[in-house]
C-alpha cells in the first residue's frame, strides 16, 4: 500500500471518534480494513460494532485490540474458518458486551432508521429463545388481526463505514448489487467510505452504473485507498486472501499470538 | 469428516431437494452448498440456487435483506441450519452452551436461523459431527424451534422429526442401528433394523468432486481442496 | 407496432383475468401501454387498480373503457396535463370507488408485502385528513415511546404490470434505478412485463447491470414489445409523446371524445 | 399567468432557498422547480436539486420511495406544495372540493403531501392563481396541515404564516395591499403599505429563461414553450 493510501485511510479513521457506534459490512461484502488498521494504530476507544448482519475479521481485530466496548451481531465468524478468535477470547473473559440478534432484525432496524421510524415489524422469530434476551424489543398484537408479532427498534449507527470498488469526484459511491452497503448509508448519521479506484464524471449518469451507486447526499468522505479491503475480498475486485487469514484465525487465539499477528500486519 | 462421508451428505441433501424451485444457503454450509447445487444440476434447470456471500450462485439484487424478505413471501423453498446442538424435537442451538445471556462456550451465533425456521417449509438440518454432544435431549437454547416433518442429515445417518421426536430413516454405509443410537444423546425409536443411506455412483461423486466443488470452493476453498486430494 | 410484438402484449393480458388487482407504474417510469391497449380492447372487468403510488395514463384509459371498479392512488393526474378526464368524468358520476391515499403509504404497503408483514409503520401524516379518511389504516403509540405512529396495511397486489427497457432470455429484467418497479415485482403475487429488448445472456452476471434488474424468480412472463410504453415516455429509451397526451387529455373529456380517441387508438 | 410573473415567482422562490443543501421537487411543480435550479445555479454547487420524475435532475437510485425516506431522515429540507384551497392557517387541500369522501369535485389527489407536510423543514407552498376560491378561510380538507414560518408564494404576493394566520410580507411589482387583500378569501394582517416584491435583473431572467427552462422542459414542456415564446 502506498503512502498517500495510507494517508487517506488515516484521515477516514481520524472522522471516526472513539466511542462512536459503527455499522459493518460482513466479510463477504465491502471490508474497510485499512481504515481498520488506522483505528487500530491510533487505537480507537469504546467502540460500538454493529454488523450487518454479522461481524467478521474487521471486528475481530478491533476487538482483540480493546477498541470495542459492546457488539451487536447476528453472529462472529471468520467464515470458514469459523470462530473469531479473539472476540472468544474477550466474550470467555467477559471484556466485552453482546447484543445477539438475528440477521434480518439488524436489516429491519437498519430499515427502521433508514425510514426515520422508531421500530420496523418482523415476520417470523417468535418460536426463537432470542425473544426473551432481546429486552429492548417488544411483542404486540398485530392490530391487523394476524396474531403477535415481533417489532425491533431502529438502529441508527454514528458511522457507517465501508469499502467499494468505485467512487466518482462527486462522491457517489458504486456497491453494485452489494445493497446492504446502502442501506447503512441510508441509516447512519455519517457514512465514511474508501474505494479501489475513483473516476472523474458522474455515476449518478451513467445509465448501468446509477443502480448500483449510493448517492453522495449520504456520503461524507470517501478515500482512495487501493487494496483497502485486504486481506478480505472485495466484489468484483479480488478474492480474499485466506492463507493470511487462516494464518490470522490461528495466531489470534492467544493474545500473544495476536499482538505479533497485528504488529507484523500494522507494520507493513 | 472423511471426503467419502461428505459425499453420502451431499447426495442425500440432493435427494432431499428435489423437485423443489428455490433452495437457499446461509453461511457456514459448504456441505449444504454441494447438495444444492448436485440438486440443481438434476433439475432440469428448475431449480435456482441462491447462496449467500457468492459472487457467482446469487440470484439477489436488493442487497442483505432479500434473502429474508423472500422468505417471508414464501419463494424459498428450502434453507439448511447447522448449530452447536440439535435436540430430540429437532431445535436447534446455535448460539452456544450453557445459560444465556452469559454463556458458558459461545459459537457464532443465531444468524438467520430465529427467522427463517417459521417461514421456510423445508428447513433442513445438517451435523458434520454426529456425537452425544451435538445431538442432545434439550437444547441449551433454541435459536429454532423444531417442527414435524423436519430432516437432519449428519456424517452417520438420516433422520426425520415425527410425531415431536427425531426417528431415524436410514444409516450411512458402515454405520449401524446401535452404533448410531450410540452416538446419539437421546433415545431413537426405530425397528430393528434400518435401512442404508443409498450411496452415490461413479458419476455422481466425479460431478461432486469436480465442478461443483469448484464452484463451492469461491467460497469454501477448505472444502475444495478435501474434495480434490 | 409489428404483429409479433400485438400478440405478446396479448399474449400477456391474457394472464391478468378479470376481477384483478393489478399495480401499476407512474407515467414517468415504466408503464405497459401496449398491454393496457390488450385489456381495452378484450375489455377487461371488475379490475381494481393500484398506482405506484399514483395513476395517469394507463389508469385512465382503463378506467374510461369500463375496465375498472376501484382504485387506491396517492393521486390521478396526466402529469402537466392535470386531471385524468375519464377518471374525472366517472368520478363525478359515482361510478368508480377511489381508496385515497398518499405516496409513502403505498410504498410502505408494498414493501410490507415484500417482507411478508401485516402493516409498516409510516412516518408523518397524522395531522391529515386523510387518516380520518381511512378507516382501515391504525393509530397506536409506539411501543418505544414515540409516541402516536400510523401503521398501514399491507398491499399485496395480484399482479404488478409494467414495461422495462430490458430482459434477457432467462427472464431476469433490467429497470436500472426505477426500484419502484422491484419493490412492485416483490410484492406482487404475479409480475408481468413487457420490455423493449430482449438479449441473450444473463444480466445478474453483468457487474453493472446486475444492481439495476430483477431476478427472474420474481417475474412470471416477459413479453418482447417493442415501442411498449407509448405514448408515454420509457427511461433511458424514448421521451412522452406530449401531442398525443394533449390531445387525449382534451379529447377524452367526454365519453364520445373517449370513445373516439380509443378507437382510433386501438385501430392502429 | 404570465411570464413575467412566473419569473417573479421564480425569482422569489430562489431567494427563499438560500443556503439550502437539498431542496426536493414533487409532481406537477414547473415553477418551483425552475427556483430551485435557479438556486443551486447560485449556490456554487454546495444545494443539490431533486426532481420526481427527471431523469437527468434527480439523484435518487431506491426507487420511488427514497424521497419519503430521505425526508424522514431529515436530508431534505425543502419541498413545495400547491393545492386546491390553502387556508388562512396555511393548511393545503389537494384533494378536492366538498365533504369526503364523496368529493363534489376531486381534484389530483394528495400526493405525498400528507406524509412531507410534518418532515421537512422548509415546506414552501405556492399558488398560480391567487384568488377568493383558492386563498380561503378555511380548507374542505387538510392534506397537509400548516405550520408557523411557512411561505407561500403566489402570483400576486409573497405571504408568511405567523402566529397561526398568513400575512403578508411583500406584493408582486404591479399588485397593491388592496389588490392582493381583494383577491384573498381571508383578511391579512398587513401594515397601511406592502414592499414590493424585488424583481429579478435581466442576468437572471436570461438564466431562467434560458437553460433553466431547458431543464425545466424534460418533464414540463409547456413551461418551457411559456419561458420561450
Amino acid at each position: 500500500m502506498d503512502e498517500p493510501a495510507l494517508c487517506a485511510a488515516e484521515a477516514l479513521a481520524a472522522r471516526i471518534p472513539d466511542g462512536a457506534s459503527i455499522v459493518l459490512a460482513p466479510d463477504y461484502s465491502g471490508c474497510a480494513l485499512a481504515v481498520v488498521q488506522a483505528l487500530l494504530r491510533r487505537p480507537a476507544r469504546h467502540l460500538r460494532l454493529i454488523g450487518c448482519p454479522q461481524l467478521g475479521l474487521q471486528g475481530d481485530l478491533l476487538v482483540g485490540a480493546g477498541c470495542v466496548d459492546r457488539v451487536e451481531t447476528a453472529a462472529f465468524a471468520l467464515g470458514e474458518f469459523g470462530l473469531a478468535p479473539a472476540f472468544d477470547r474477550f466474550y470467555r473473559e467477559n471484556r466485552i458486551e453482546v447484543v445477539e440478534s438475528t440477521c434480518p432484525a439488524i436489516h429491519a432496524g437498519l430499515q427502521a432508521a433508514e425510514k426515520g421510524l422508531p421500530f420496523m415489524p418482523l415476520a417470523g422469530v417468535l418460536g426463537s429463545g432470542l425473544v426473551a434476551l432481546r429486552t429492548d424489543w417488544k411483542v404486540i398484537d398485530d392490530p391487523f388481526g394476524a396474531g403477535p408479532i415481533l417489532l425491533v427498534p431502529a438502529i441508527r449507527p454514528d458511522v457507517a463505514l465501508f469499502h467499494a470498488p468505485l467512487a466518482d469526484t462527486r462522491g457517489n459511491v458504486w456497491i453494485g448489487v452489494r445493497r446492504e452497503l446502502m442501506v447503512m448509508a441510508h441509516a447512519a448519521k455519517r457514512t465514511l467510505v474508501s474505494v479501489e479506484e475513483t473516476v472523474d464524471g458522474d455515476l449518478l449518469r451513467e445509465e448501468r452504473a446509477a443502480a448500483g451507486t449510493i448517492p453522495a447526499l449520504y456520503v461524507e468522505e470517501v478515500a482512495h485507498v487501493p487494496g483497502g479491503a485486504r486481506p478480505n475480498g472485495l466484489f468484483t475486485c479480488y478474492s480474499p486472501n485466506f492463507e493470511t487469514i487462516a494464518r490470522y484465525a490461528s495466531a489470534a487465539r492467544t493474545e500473544a499470538g495476536f499482538a505479533s499477528f497485528l504488529g507484523e500486519w500494522l507494520d507493513r | 469428516m472423511n471426503r467419502c462421508t461428505a459425499i453420502t451428505m451431499i447426495a442425500t441433501i440432493a435427494r432431499l431437494l428435489e423437485g423443489l424451485r428455490h433452495v437457499a444457503i446461509g453461511a457456514s454450509s459448504p456441505i449444504p452448498a454441494a447438495g444444492a447445487l448436485l440438486a440443481r444440476e438434476r433439475s432440469a434447470g428448475r431449480m435456482v440456487v441462491s447462496i449467500l456471500g457468492s459472487e457467482r450462485q446469487n440470484p439477489f439484487t436488493d442487497g442483505g435483506r432479500e434473502l429474508f424478505d423472500c422468505a417471508a413471501q414464501g419463494r424459498i423453498d428450502a434453507f439448511f441450519l447447522s448449530g452447536v446442538q440439535i435436540d430430540a424435537r429437532a431445535n436447534v442451538n446455535l448460539l452456544g452452551l450453557g445459560a444465556p445471556p452469559r454463556l458458558q462456550k459461545r459459537f457464532l451465533g443465531n444468524f438467520g436461523a430465529p427467522y427463517l425456521a417459521s417461514l421456510v417449509p423445508h428447513l433442513i438440518l445438517f451435523r458434520t459431527d454426529h456425537g452425544p454432544r451435538s445431538l442432545v435431549e434439550k437444547v441449551d437454547f433454541i435459536s429454532a424451534p423444531g417442527a414435524d416433518g423436519r430432516w437432519l442429515v449428519t456424517d452417520k445417518a438420516l433422520l426425520r422429526r415425527r410425531a415431536g421426536r427425531l426417528q431415524l430413516e436410514s444409516v450411512h454405509a458402515g454405520e449401524t442401528l446401535a452404533s448410531v443410537q450410540s452416538a446419539t444423546g437421546f433415545p431413537l425409536d426405530a425397528a430393528d433394523t434400518a435401512p442404508t443411506t443409498p450411496t452415490p455412483d461413479e458419476a455422481t461423486i466425479a460431478l461432486i468432486r469436480g465442478p461443483i466443488s469448484v464452484s463451492v470452493g469461491e467460497i469454501y476453498p477448505a472444502f475444495e481442496t478435501l474434495m480434490r486430494e
